[in-house]
């Protein structure tokens, strides 16, 4: 019976499946002809170093793109270590991916804010009504009185894909916990105030002023700027005062006394701690007091 | 005359009165996804174009020539969508070779295509509506990605034009574009009862 | 020789599985095509119930009848005979194709023994809009076909329904003129084919 | 023959802002402060910065040369006054923040409305090579006075590859409250005069055109009085009034029918275009020897208690101008160098002023319109006027709007180069959209982005 | 607070503010557009009220109110500042208001307002974002929800004094009238001749005939899209460019046929035409920007309702055919991109 | 391969992924067409929702199983070989015993082969993964896909009918929303389920 019924099965099924064999064995004939004639070499390494990128498409690495960015390394790879975002962990996949020793390319560069006053610290000279962004604010002269300062518009906090910059209290802060190093808000601010610096140490000293106006003049227009003094120069050898301003060579930077008591002497505490877990700065005595009152 | 008007009549309609994005539902993902910039949604209209075409025809042929003969509409999915993934492939691999710079521009498409849905879809329709006219099945399919190119571009326009709005943040990318497809099959049922 | 077997080696997932795919969807179809015979006969039954109140059992009697339809095209279609329980002719019944507003409009229309009266129509598949054209499907509209004469039918917006005139739904133009469209278009082929044939 | 004053020419688009000229019109140019200290900035023009040639403490003498640059795009400095060098430090720049300037502490300054070079009846000016203006112009510092400050030796020299052949005198002074140059064409004519011909001859153009607005019916008629006794082939038009008439692209097309390519300048269709202040400042330097070291300064507005055409060294500080027109009234709430339609607005009156400054303008809450000044906005309705009035017959709205969402790309397409920033669309909008603020925003951001692309 | 220990303290003054060029502006603001709008819809709200009397009240109170309370709570979900100031809501519920049918209940009228902002208007970002007119949107949402009530018109009360009482359920009966343009499908469908419509020529000038509240009166709208084209609210390019296509498309298939289809200037006069031609069309939101872009649109607003109307399936297109265009606006401006006055740049 | 241990938790996570942080409709947008085309009523959605399922499983199991047998140029014919014949089971088993449902639906089961969530699927994961993994996380997906359709289907249906489940639910004043049921409300709902998924899911991404 059974052996019936199985038969009858088969018999009103075997058409089908001689119809799909001819057609499978067909389009596997077809194919296998196709994939062989028309094969094109495309460089599987482009996309393997495509899939080790971050994708997040932020330019840091000068392309456009990461894609862009993963054709040329692989053409090039001098482009090697590029990618911020990514950084040496992605540059080793990379070079893994190419068969290539990474050059030690050195500490990771990092951003740093030239500028440490608050709204409270800037003098202005008039209120700015215009198009809230610092290009635009940039491009007329004198919002406020020091003319290197940060402006606070926020074109470097929109710059950041990465959520690591924000606006406190009228100044550009670096969240170096989050900061991937990519450089896009160094590019975005108008008055290049930010420098990406090479992050020797868990946390760099720095001169957290961009402005080049005589002492008194410097004094007039913001609290906490650098008076060019020299103060610091004395005490550290890696400070020098060029233009009224001073400036700390990050390549000879060490922690030493010398530096702690520089900072110590700064009279208007323009020299301050940046990176992660950084000591507070600290606050000039004038400053409290205003706070106070 | 008559054929004339037949195949004049069914390539309006399914271009514009039965659209299938519009009232068929069909590709709503790459008309969804795809549609970001005008040049991308004409490449993807292009390359559907291309395909809904070959494999419209090819799907007819089959299904007249091979199993509505021999009584194996069972199979009728199964061979479709085998046709069309073939085909695909097919051409993909050989617009590669041989035309590399229109693989550039519009073949990077092609993969997305064996899953979209108005492929598959119109050589399914064309099978219900009981189109018996090989040359019919090709201008229906012909017309099916010209319709579909028009959604796609007329949606590529107006997304361009919302980058540059304020739409509220949570309903940026996806949500929009659906509320404005939703409006735009309100638009376009003005051409509903056109063609009868 | 070696090509041959390269293929096979490359491709025989593909050809073993479409096999058995194939078997597999054979099967299927073997055991679930006599119901969804039996369900698609099963509607048209209950639709024909519907409409023809004695009925109890139909049969085809002519197949495949040329019907001239739109723009020229040739539409087939079959008449049933409709029994009622003690073995007499109810009447007759067949399903017509039409475009509505939308999209094809398919319908089971029925027709007295004598071919004099129409007995109602029943819409198998519509894609009408919902809420104007798919009130086609609503008894309102049905029952004015309840009883007409078997002859060419009209569409009035205003005024009274008789004589053979069939008041439209409000709003839904289109979709009534369809309906009655395809009536008309059918109805003559099918008294003659009927006739000719001496069924009654 | 009956004078014509009524101006046929014009160019597409453009806006009827108020003139609200009447303020200073009838007054005559009159001698400036007794100035105490004067900033004479190293950079007061497009080109090279120039470097200092004196230090602190150094004794200057008015007309002396005190800073140059060896570019060829430059023009050398001199200070108005005799003095003492004080200091060379940075001063507020209206266009680049903060710039070094020689400040120099005056010596007994006498403030004179020096009385214009004399020209002669019988002034030729085929008694000057091209080479002797071209020459006396560069060392004389000039620049153009029209805003731009171009130096105007590079402007009118010949140049073998681009062969000038129209010369137009920009007289329009399109922009509402500044009478600068009005006044300087009905007090200074013929000196105005002697500078086209000197002009003409350096460049070699063979056809000159005074242009003046419409609204100005007195400077063209003293204009043309002394073109019929004193300048032979000069013709003085009159222009349609309206802004921007006197920007040189529109000039050019309204008057000769001829485009300025987009990104071009006018030498590529052979056309020079000088201020009528350039001209005079030409017709010093080659007649009398004289460096522009003064110009004609308009301080106006109603938030300035006096307004006057005043005649002041170039350095002097914008609050000692205020000062000596009465100083700024309470409710003065924008002080603007130049018009009100391109003029920056400035914050630290300290700045002094420089040879590209023509007006000082102090508006009251009221001018700028309270929802202006609010910065009130609606969203952009689309509503086309900002097309309608843009010369330049761009898509304000849509790169304003693609800058905004930064879209640069999109805003490139739309030729956001092009714009001139002339602010009509911004004027127009209903909106209060700063249309013409994004757009200069945009081209920054979008020269910033060049740069900084290794290519 | 400022710094005021320095030598600067002279020269500074407290008050003085920065911001970009221009400085100043032409006194025009967006309320006053809108309320330009505003005024030139007065003859036809008019008109409305004296052919329907309190259901022209109604509706327009109801569209209006719940317009402007539907973009209040929008605002207040999406945490953005109150729009309610531009008056543009007060607009669109005019129009959605004119372009209803007199009898349409109250709740389906505040659906129909309450779609039209919200979904037309504020979940693309407000005002100037929108891609579709949302009065239109909101029109089309309604006929296609409730097409019996949208498509049965009112008898003026001139003509019948006994209006229908305002009730929860319309009730379709005798008391509606057809409108011209049903007439004239009518007629293309039975092959008979129009005259029915071109007879009522007279009636369609003053308003006395079946329609949308706003759409009757031809003089009404007219004086009202004068005054918009004085005041420079509107220019002339969209009124024209759809007057001029319609007119010529429907001339076209008179003379081709002059017994089936109505005259052209019937056409031009019936229906929602006028006020689509200078209110709706016009909109600037939903427009092209460019001039050339302007004819392109009006153009496909005309040809596009006149298509609908001869062998489309609804008796009247303007609603559809303004959508339609407002989808390809943004293609229409792209291609008719401005080349700046010193032509394209040479790179 | 994971270890035991961490197989637990992780089969877990990928049935809970599918049904919310990666939910096919509302985060990854995939199968947009069917979700837009049954969800005019919940009983075509669910039946819709349950064929997927059906389709989904049976096609990872068999993926996943030939893995490692699949030739690159065949890999995308295999699959949709595999899945097709599990849709046209479906379509016969619907057409069999659902004829109202399966008519309801019309081709929009023969279209769940290219629906793309199940390529997706079989890409993303069965071609990866082991039988156990590969089944659960098609049975997450495919649930998640289901409650997603019941819930666009929901509110479409209440609107455009008054009912849901085909039980009247509204008061009998309420006057049904056609719109609803046809394409626009399908697309309107839809967006703006999805800017509340977006709004509810920002704070916590
Ligand atoms: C959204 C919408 C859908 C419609 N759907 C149908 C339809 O399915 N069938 C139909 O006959 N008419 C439909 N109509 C109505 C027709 O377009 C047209 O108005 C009607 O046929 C005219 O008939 P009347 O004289 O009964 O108002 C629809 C109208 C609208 C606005
Ligand atoms: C890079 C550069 C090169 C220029 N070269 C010339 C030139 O060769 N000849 C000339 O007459 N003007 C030249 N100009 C000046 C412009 O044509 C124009 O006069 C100037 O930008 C001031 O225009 P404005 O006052 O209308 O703003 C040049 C300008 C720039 C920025
Ligand atoms: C929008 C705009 C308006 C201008 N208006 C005037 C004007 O009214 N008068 C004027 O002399 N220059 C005006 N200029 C500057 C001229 O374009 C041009 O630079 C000047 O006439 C050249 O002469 P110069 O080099 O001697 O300054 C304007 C420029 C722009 C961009
Ligand atoms: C001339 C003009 C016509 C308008 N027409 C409409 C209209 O037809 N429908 C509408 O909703 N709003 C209209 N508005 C108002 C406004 O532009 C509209 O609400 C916006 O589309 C909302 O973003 C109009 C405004 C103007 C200035
Ligand atoms: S002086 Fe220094 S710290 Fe102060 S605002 Fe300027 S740059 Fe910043
Ligand atoms: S802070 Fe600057 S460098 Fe760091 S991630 Fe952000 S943009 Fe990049
Ligand atoms: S876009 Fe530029 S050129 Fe055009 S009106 Fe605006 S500012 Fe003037
Ligand atoms: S003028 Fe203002 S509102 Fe009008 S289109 Fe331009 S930017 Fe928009
Ligand atoms: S389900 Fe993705 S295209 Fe249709």
């Amino acid at each position: 019976m059974i052996l019936a019924d199985i038969y009858q099965l088969w018999s009103s099924a075997w058409p089908a499946g001689l119809t799909m064999l001819g057609l499978g064995s067909g389009f596997a004939v077809v194919l296998l002809i196709a994939s062989i004639k028309l094969k094109v070499e495309i460089d599987p390494k482009i996309e393997q170093i495509h899939g080790a990128l971050p994708n997040v498409d932020c330019g840091a690495c000068g392309f456009a793109g990461c894609g862009q960015y993963a054709k040329a390394v692989s053409e090039n790879p001098e482009f090697l270590g590029k990618c911020a975002p990514g950084g040496p962990e992605t540059a080793s996949k990379i070079a893994l991916i190419l068969n290539l020793q990474i050059s030690d390319s050195g500490p990771p560069e990092r951003p740093i804010v030239h500028c440490r006053a608050n709204t409270a610290d800037k003098t202005l000279y008039g209120k700015y009504k215009g198009i809230e962004s610092c290009t635009a604010a940039n491009s007329l002269a004198n919002v406020q009185a020091c003319k290197f300062g940060c402006l606070g518009f926020g074109d470097c906090t929109r710059a950041c894909q990465f959520d690591a910059l924000e606006m406190v209290d009228g100044l550009a802060t670096v969240n170096y916990e989050k900061c991937t190093g990519c450089g896009a808000c160094s590019r975005a601010c108008p008055r290049n105030l930010i420098e990406m610096v090479p992050f020797a140490h868990e946390h760099m000293m720095t001169v957290a002023c961009s402005n080049k106006e005589t002492g008194k003049t410097a004094r007039s227009m913001c609290k906490v700027g650098c008076i060019g003094c020299g103060l610091c120069a004395k005490k550290a050898d890696t400070f020098s005062i060029e233009e009224n301003l001073a400036h700390l060579d990050y390549k000879k930077y060490q922690p030493t006394e010398d530096t702690e008591t520089a900072i110590n002497k700064c009279p208007t505490c323009v020299i301050i701690y940046v990176g992660k877990s950084a000591p507070p700065p600290r606050q000039p005595a004038k400053k409290t007091a205003a706070a106070k009152t | 005359m008559d054929t004339l008007n037949i195949l004049l009549v069914g390539f309006i309609s399914i271009v514009i009165v039965n659209n299938l994005v519009f009232t068929k539902f069909l590709g709503i993902c790459p008309y969804l996804g795809v549609s970001g910039r005008i040049d991308m949604a004409f490449g993807m209209g292009m390359a559907v174009t291309f395909v809904v075409t070959l494999s419209g025809t090819l799907t007819w042929l089959i299904d007249h020539l091979i199993l509505m003969k021999m009584g194996l509409e069972v199979t009728r999915y199964v061979c479709f969508i085998l046709v069309i993934a073939g085909a695909v492939q097919l051409v993909e691999m050989y617009i590669r070779k041989f035309f590399p710079s229109l693989y550039e521009s519009f073949g990077i498409f092609l993969p997305l295509i064996t899953t979209n849905c108005a492929i598959l879809g119109l050589c399914l329709f064309i099978n219900l509506w009981g189109i018996d006219n090989l040359l019919e099945a090709v201008v229906l399919s012909f017309g099916a990605g010209i319709g579909f190119t028009m959604a796609i571009c007329i949606m590529a326009g107006i997304r361009e034009n919302l980058n540059m709005a304020d739409v509220p943040e949570s309903l940026k990318g996806a949500p929009i574009t659906l509320i404005t497809a939703g409006l735009l099959t309100l638009a376009f049922m003005g051409f509903a009862g056109m063609i009868r | 020789m070696s090509k041959i077997r390269y293929f096979i080696k490359q491709s025989w997932l593909l050809i073993l599985s479409s096999f058995c795919f194939g078997l597999l969807l054979a099967i299927a179809n073997a055991a679930w095509y006599p119901r969804i015979l039996q369900n698609e006969k099963e509607k048209l039954n209950k639709l024909i119930v519907g409409l023809v109140s004695d009925a109890n059992d139909f049969q085809i009697v002519i197949e495949d009848v040329n019907i001239p339809g739109e723009r020229g095209k040739i539409i087939k279609t079959d008449i049933y005979k409709v029994r009622n329980a003690e073995g007499k002719t109810a009447g007759f019944a067949f399903v017509g194709i039409g475009s509505g507003f939308a999209d094809k409009i398919k319908l089971v229309i029925t027709i007295d023994s004598k071919c004099e009266k129409f007995l109602g129509f029943d819409v198998l598949s519509s894609n009408e809009t919902p809420g104007f054209g798919d009130k086609i499907k609503e008894k309102e509209f049905r029952t004015q076909f309840k009883g007409i004469v078997a002859g060419n039918l009209e569409i009035i917006k205003a005024g009274e329904a008789k004589n053979g005139k069939v008041m439209a739904i409000s709003g839904a133009t289109v979709s009534s003129e369809s309906v009655v469209k395809i009536f008309n278009i059918y109805i003559d082929k099918i008294t003659q084919k009927i006739q000719e044939a001496g069924l009654d | 023959m009956k004078l014509e004053t009524k101006g046929r020419f014009s160019f597409r688009g453009g806006v009827h802002p108020p003139e609200s000229k009447s303020l200073t019109d009838e007054i005559p140019i009159q001698p400036g402060p007794a100035v105490k200290e004067v900033g004479i900035m190293l950079s007061q023009h497009i080109g090279a910065v120039c470097q200092p040639l004196v230090r602190k403490g150094n004794m200057v003498q008015a007309g002396q040369k005190i800073g140059d640059s060896d570019a060829f795009v430059s023009a050398p400095v001199h200070s108005p006054i005799t003095g003492k060098v004080k200091e060379i430090a940075l001063r507020s720049h209206a266009i680049i923040g903060r710039s070094k300037a020689i400040i120099i502490e005056a010596y007994d300054y006498n403030p004179t409305k020096r009385s214009y070079c004399k020209i002669d009846d019988d002034f030729d000016e085929n008694n000057y090579s091209a080479e002797k203006i071209c020459d006396s112009v560069r060392q004389a510092g000039i620049v153009g006075m029209g805003g731009a400050g171009f130096p105007t030796r590079v402007k009118i020299e010949p140049n073998p590859r681009l062969p000038k052949d129209t010369l137009i005198i920009n007289g329009c002074e399109c922009e509402p409250y500044i009478t600068c140059d009005y006044r300087l064409m009905l007090e200074y004519t013929r000196q105005i005069i002697a500078g086209v011909k000197l002009a003409r001859k350096a460049s070699g153009c063979s056809r000159t055109f005074i242009c003046i607005e419409d609204n100005k019916p007195k400077a063209i008629e003293a204009m043309n009085e002394a073109v019929e006794s004193f300048g032979g082939g000069i013709q003085v038009v009159p222009i349609k009034t309206k802004y921007p008439q006197g920007g040189e692209r529109q000039l050019i097309s309204a008057l000769l029918k001829r485009y300025v390519p987009t990104g071009g300048i006018p030498p590529m269709i052979g056309v020079v275009v000088l201020n009528v202040a350039t001209a005079a400042a030409i017709a010093e330097a080659v007649v009398a020897d004289l460096p522009l070291t003064h110009r004609v300064v308009t301080v106006t507005g109603e938030g300035v208690a006096r307004p006057g055409n005043f005649y002041v060294p170039i350095g002097t500080s914008v609050a000692e101008l205020i000062q000596f027109s009465g100083g700024l009234k309470e409710d003065a709430v924008r002080v603007i160098l130049g018009g009100p339609m391109m003029g920056i607005a400035i914050a630290d009156l300290t700045k002094p002023i420089t040879k590209t400054v023509g007006a000082i303008i102090a508006l009251t809450e009221k001018q700028i319109g309270g929802a202006k000044f609010a910065g009130r906005q609606t969203p952009c309705l689309r509503c086309g006027r900002c097309l309608e009035v843009c010369p330049e017959n761009l898509n304000p709205t849509k790169i304003a709007h693609a800058v905004k969402h930064n879209l640069l790309d999109v805003a490139e397409n739309n030729y956001i180069n092009a714009c001139i920033e002339c602010g009509s669309c911004s004027y127009v909008c209903p909106a209060n959209i700063e249309v013409s603020g994004h757009i200069r925003t945009g081209k920054m951001l979008l020269a910033r982005q060049k740069k900084k692309i290794p290519d | 607070m400022r710094n005021t220990e320095n030598e600067m303290e002279e020269t500074r003054f407290e008050n003085i503010t920065v911001a970009p060029a221009p400085h100043i502006s032409r006194p025009v603001w967006t309320y006053q557009v809108m309320t330009d709008v505003i005024i030139g819809l007065v003859p036809a709200m008019a008109f409305a009220g004296y052919y329907f009397r309190i259901h022209a009240l109604i509706l327009i109170g109801t569209c209006v109110i719940s317009c402007i309370v539907t973009e209040w709570i929008c605002n207040l979900i999406l945490k953005r500042p109150n729009s309610l100031g531009d008056f543009s809501a007060v607009v669109t519920g005019i129009i959605l208001a004119l372009s209803l049918p007199p009898g349409l209940p109250v709740w389906a009228a505040v659906i129909g307002s309450a779609f039209s902002i919200a979904v037309g208007k504020m979940v693309f970002g407000g005002l100037g974002s929108n891609i579709f007119n949302p009065a239109m949107a909101g029109r089309a949402f309604l006929a296609a929800s409730f097409g019996m009530m949208m498509t049965s018109w009112t008898v003026p009360a001139t003509i019948n004094p006994a209006m229908p009482e305002i009730s929860a359920v319309n009730k379709i009966d005798a008391r509606t009238q057809a409108t011209p343009l049903a007439w004239s499908k009518m007629a293309i469908k039975r092959k008979e001749p129009a005259d029915v419509v071109n007879e009522q020529l007279k009636a369609m000038l003053m308003g006395e005939v079946g329609g949308c509240l706003g759409e009757t009166s031809a003089i009404a709208l007219l004086i009202g899209g004068l005054y918009l084209l004085i005041r420079k609210t509107i220019n002339f390019h969209i009124p024209l460019a759809v007057l001029t296509s319609t007119f010529v498309f429907a001339g076209v298939v008179y003379l081709i046929n002059p017994q089936a289809y109505i005259q052209p200037h019937a056409h031009l006069l019936s229906g929602g035409m006028l006020l689509c031609t200078f209110f709706i069309a016009t909109d600037p939101v939903t427009a092209p920007l460019t001039r050339r872009g302007m004819w392109i649109f009006g153009a496909g607003v005309g040809t596009i309702t006149m298509l609908i109307r001869v062998v489309g399936g609804y008796p009247e297109g303007v609603m559809y055919s303004i959508l339609l265009m407002n989808a390809v606006t943004p293609l229409i401006d792209r291609l008719c991109r401005r080349t700046p006055a010193g032509g394209k740049p040479s790179v | 391969m994971t270890t035991k241990t961490t197989e637990g938790p992780i089969l877990g996570q990928t049935f809970i992924a599918g049904l919310w942080r990666e939910n096919p409709v509302f985060r990854l947008l995939l199968g947009m067409c069917p979700t837009l085309a049954v969800t005019a009523a919940v009983k075509p959605a669910l039946t819709m929702g349950l064929s997927v399922i059906f389709v989904l499983v049976c096609s990872n199991i068999v993926v996943s199983l030939m893995r490692n047998l699949l030739k690159p140029h065949l890999r995308i014919l295999m699959f949709t070989l595999t899945i097709s014949t599990f849709v046209t089971i479906a379509d016969l088993f619907l057409r069999a015993f659902q004829p109202v449902m399966s008519e309801r639906l019309g081709p929009y089961v023969p279209l769940i082969i290219v629906n793309c969530i199940i390529i997706c699927r079989a890409e993303a994961c069965a071609s990866k993964n082991g039988l156990v993994v590969s089944i659960v996380d098609a049975v997450g997906m495919g649930i998640g896909f289901t409650l997603a359709l019941c819930v666009l289907a929901g509110v479409r249906e209440l609107l455009s009918t008054g009912m849901i489940f085909e039980a009247k639910v509204m008061p009998a004043w309420f006057v049904p929303w056609a719109a609803m049921s046809m394409p626009v409300g399908a697309f309107i709902t839809l967006g703006l389920l999805l800017g509340l998924v977006n709004k509810l899911t920002k704070g916590k991404s």
